[in-house]
């Protein structure tokens, strides 16, 4: 699908949508409605939207601990996520989750994450092989940060797809952190400059400019989908909050922050429409407005999903 | 009934299942042309080729991580480790996400494969090539714990696991490979957490998995010349764990040993032997007894290994001292 | 004497030591500036600079076997996992390497290192980040295994830690952070594998470690209302594990109650089952029981989360039964 | 050290000496006073020694399961080595080893092997930060096959190696086969090139030739001791025999065998020393003769050791 301008209009709509239903979500912790803990994703929206729009809907993604923004991108219902923060019955896994929630949709792709940095690269490279294997032509993209990047498991899954050139696209979410370590102090080489080694496409892209984002998916993803191979998305973002939702960040300093604050990919997105003359103001406006009513009204519906009782305990542990 | 190996019964249950389901693969290191460092994939790459049978990097996280993709994603993945030991290259792999996917994730995947682990002491393979780690999995309740003794039950077992919708650890002694036993032709199943007495007696009882069963059996035949008739309970794993057998032979006989080839340390005669002093304490005539591995790491020197492992004198002095 | 919390005592430890010999570094993801995601190693930074307490990369295989190599060749490194379930991530490096190095070469290396790992269920971690692993080392013998259940212990039993010339596995519950305690200033040593009777009584023994330790203190204090004497044994962990000490709490009682807060299959509480079955049945007067978490994945919901961890109510309603 | 003529000679008559105790060490297999399970080094002697060559005595080594002839090179004596296989109290275990044995000398920086394959990067990277923490100059260097660098530790190691430019040296004894296993299908890309992504330099050499092996490893040594970060050789080499003492072998074709053969580096660095002129064929003669002996008189030795027995189980195992 090229960079039409619709597919600009769209990625910012979901861009803004998953921003929206994120404030939604730090809201009802707020309100201690739900548990406090999450990974929010203001900054790197750019990326995740951008890169999961690239993908079909039988496609699977193996989304990361940061934002929901490719969840959301893949289809999932904002009803079903706020439910699986509440820990009620109307989340994907019936109230297993709340927390920093494992959200799982396999109609539409989304098959879960790992609480483990790293496991779901791993996960990814078998689900890159079922596909290859089933000829069905599906790819696989699996979203990591620039601190996963370096857990042995992408060694083994990015080897294993470069040998058997694997449907497979790695999203390398590089915003300069792991918690409170810098990317420079932990990492040697660049992630992009890592592709070469395992015989795939390295890209480097600005992770603010979500349409160049999704150029670069839509190419891995094209290559990974008629046999090409592997490829490997470095994408350079920002956190512009602390780690977890009530982290003090005290470990960057003002002036850091602020430089991350100038680079919101949501500010540029709409900038570029506007200056390209691709949308206007108004139309912004309503799209915006459309997007923050759809959050409320998947608010109020998730508010009055069941949580599970004791009998959940032991369900679906065997089959 | 014919007689076939431990190991081609093994081969066999793979075989017939991927003949069955094409769902079915098998995925290893040297799984394919070589058909294994211990032979039992062997004519497997030939006869279903590289798409089905396939020899994988030395990449231990890659075979269980990507075998539980593979799993969610329309497979059925037989993967294997090339020793049991290697459980802990890819441990979190199998405890985290091979084992807990499906209920972490609110049951919305199944995973279902079968991680094939290559176990025991064989003469000299040292401290990282001869562990018997199925307690391991325990404390990581989804998958289900296997461990055959004979051929006939390797056989069985394992087609039951292949054709399961959990995923299952199949541990398989090296010891065993070349040990031959009756076989059915066919379709034979074993159910998966049935225990089996392998051999009935009154006076004792010895709960074994594994390769200590025929350790059991050799000093039952020694107790027997004494007059002592010893029950064999083979548990054929131990998740799930047939604790209503146990109880029940426990009941007949009042005398309890358990013997694993693990350490005796946090092993699985630790979990038995702690749930009949929970549940059938008055059933005990005697002191519970486990036998198990020296406390230490496994002595490459194959002479120091003898020391170390559980051996048939063990079994009978232990069966003696009970009935003492 | 004064009062500071366990994280503090924690803290401290590290700093006498770090102060005393300089061969003692830091190493672990988040440890520096930010002084650890939960606090445990602030100040730490500021105090001796980064080349001896290191931020590392998320690669916790090379933070535990990193830690090997540099505890064989002359540093002793407290090496640091975020949480006590990532040692599924570096398992081969921990039980294999940490544990067995020594040995496998004949003594002549020493790997001087103490493993700290943050445990247990904090009220919605989830199955990946609420486990108490402790006793998954109990089959790799090479390793202390160490669980403090005050800040005094802490303290104490950490500062004997590093000067041990084995490595320890050092288990800290998250739960107990913030929880204070009076401990001595200064140099203040707790052997490791003594165990500590935490209230003595004469009606039942509740043998427990880690968090599970305050558990077993308030239910006793609810059995003291009933006229109950319970007597709480600290093992302050499995390995050496003080079994006449837990024995002759047992010939006391008659009843013995072990409560951990991992699944109840698999963990410490079946091997001292085991070990009493064993060892003491004929001092039992009752059967033994365990307290454990279900065996399930913990699941992320904390409200689920609650029915799958261990309660003071359970503890107390196992007692009543005990004695009934 | 320069790649002197007397350097030279010294790598060969190490190769020599390696090889004629390999030789010993299966005839002691065959007459059945050995446990029969090794994996023989014939054919990467040439990248065992002449990387091994380029350290100090007090650099710290990390061998692999392929041959010992770079335990030979970093200075264990002959005795010790066959003790170790012996399993008497003559080898540097003491009696423990036999069979794939773990040799240990820590004087001479022989710390041991890790029988998962891979183990040894990690503690490898941990003994190049200790010396660098120490400020002692030692050099690590770390021997593993091209099966054993696709696991995940390999990353672990290299990206610490290359985020604090550790004294480390990586040598990856490309072979060709992880058993049966060709590297082609098992492998992306190249093992050199994965060096750039770390920040680390690639060495790519003839393994064959073990003058060339010795110069990039004294340029990787030197690198690391000054403060220059780590290295990574892949090195060409053959495996001559099938992957352990009795293996069939019968995954190669006999053309492939045949090929190897033509590649023992014994043989080049012999013909190199006669065509350079730096040795007389007299010259040679002796010095194998010698090597025989000294491998003769060592076997005698060992075999006057003595086993141990029970009481050596519990010994060790805790301080
Ligand atoms: C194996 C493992 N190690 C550590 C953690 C704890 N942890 C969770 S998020 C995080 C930082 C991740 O950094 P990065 O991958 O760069 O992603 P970011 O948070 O910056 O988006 C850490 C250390 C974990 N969950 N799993
Ligand atoms: C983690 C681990 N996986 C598998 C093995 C079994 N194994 C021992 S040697 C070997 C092949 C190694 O190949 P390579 O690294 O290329 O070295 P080579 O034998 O060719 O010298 C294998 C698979 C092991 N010891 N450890
Ligand atoms: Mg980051
Ligand atoms: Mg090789």
């Amino acid at each position: 699908m090229a960079l039409t301008t619709d597919t600009k209009k769209d990625i910012y709509r979901t861009m803004f949508l998953a921003q929206a239903w994120e404030q939604a979500l730090l809201r009802l912790m707020d309100e201690n409605l739900a548990p406090a803990s999450y990974h929010p994703g203001r900054g790197s929206e750019g990326t995740e939207v951008a890169a999961t729009a690239a993908l079909r809907p039988d496609d699977y993604l193996l989304y990361d601990h940061r934002g929901m923004a490719h969840i959301i991108a893949k289809g999932v219902s904002l009803v079903e996520l706020f439910g699986d923060f509440l820990g009620n019955d109307l989340g994907t896994t019936g109230g297993l989750g709340a927390g920093i929630v494992h959200v799982c949709k396999p109609e539409l792709g989304v098959l879960g994450q790992s609480g483990t940095l790293g496991g779901s690269q791993l996960i990814a490279a078998g689900a890159a092989l079922s596909s290859k294997l089933r000829h069905t032509e599906q790819v696989t993209m699996c979203f990591f940060g620039d601190g996963a990047a370096n857990r042995g498991t992408f060694h083994e899954a990015a080897n294993a797809a470069g040998a058997w050139k694997l449907p497979l696209v790695f999203v390398v979410q590089n915003n300069g952190w792991a918690v409170s370590v810098p990317t420079s102090y932990s990492t040697g080489g660049t992630f992009h400059d890592r592709a070469i080694g395992y015989g795939m496409t390295g890209y480097e892209v600005d992770g603010q400019d979500p349409f160049a984002v999704y150029e670069v998916a839509e190419e891995a993803v094209e290559r990974a989908r008629s046999g090409g191979g592997p490829s490997l998305i470095e994408a350079h973002t920002v956190r512009l909050t602390g780690h977890y939702a009530s982290d003090p960040d005290g470990y960057r300093s003002a002036e850091v922050r602020a430089a991350y604050a100038e680079k919101d990919p949501i500010v540029k997105a709409r900038l570029m429409l506007l200056e390209q003359g691709l949308a206007t103001e108004d139309e912004l406006r309503g799209m915006e407005q459309t997007a923050l009513d759809e959050v409320q009204t998947a608010r109020d519906k998730a508010l009055t999903g069941t949580k599970p009782g004791a009998e959940r305990l032991h369900q679906r542990v065997y089959v | 009934m014919r007689e076939i190996t431990y190991m081609q019964a093994i081969n066999e249950a793979m075989a017939e299942e991927m003949e069955r389901d094409e769902r079915v693969i098998l995925m290893g290191e040297d799984v394919g042309a070589m058909g294994g460092i211990f032979g039992v994939t062997t004519g497997l790459f030939d006869r279903f080729g590289p798409d089905r049978v396939l020899d994988t990097p030395i990449s231990e996280m890659f075979i269980v991580g990507g075998a539980v993709g593979a799993a969610m994603t329309g497979l059925r993945p037989i993967a294997e480790l090339q020793f049991a030991d290697f459980i802990w290259n890819a441990a979190d792999e199998t405890y985290a996400k091979m084992s807990k996917w499906r209920y972490m994730h609110g049951g919305q995947v199944t995973v279902p494969m079968v991680l094939r682990l290559p176990e025991g002491a064989t003469g000299g393979g040292g401290a990282e090539h001869s562990g018997c780690p199925e307690a391991s999995m325990l404390p990581h309740p989804g998958a289900h714990i296997v461990v055959p003794s004979t051929p006939a039950d390797a056989k069985g077992l394992l087609k039951s696991a292949i054709r399961s919708d959990d995923p299952v650890a199949f541990f398989e002694h090296k010891m065993l490979y070349a040990t031959k036993g009756p076989v059915p032709e066919g379709d034979h199943l074993v159910p998966i957490g049935k225990a089996d007495i392998k051999r009935p007696g009154t006076d004792v009882t010895v709960v074994a998995w594994g390769r200590m069963v025929s350790l059991a059996l050799q000093a039952a035949d020694r107790a027997a010349a004494d007059g002592h008739e010893v029950e064999v309970l083979d548990t054929r794993g131990l998740r799930p764990l047939d604790v209503p057998a146990i109880l029940a032979s426990v009941e007949k006989t009042g005398r309890l040993l358990i013997v694993q080839e693990a350490p005796k340390s946090g092993g699985g005669a630790s979990e038995i032997a702690a749930i009949v002093a929970e549940e059938g304490l008055d059933l005990l005539e005697a002191p519970i007894r486990r036998i198990g591995a020296a406390d230490v790491p496994i002595p490459q020197n194959a002479e120091l290994e003898r020391f170390a492992i559980p051996t048939v004198d063990d079994v009978q002095v232990a069966i003696k001292e009970l009935l003492a």
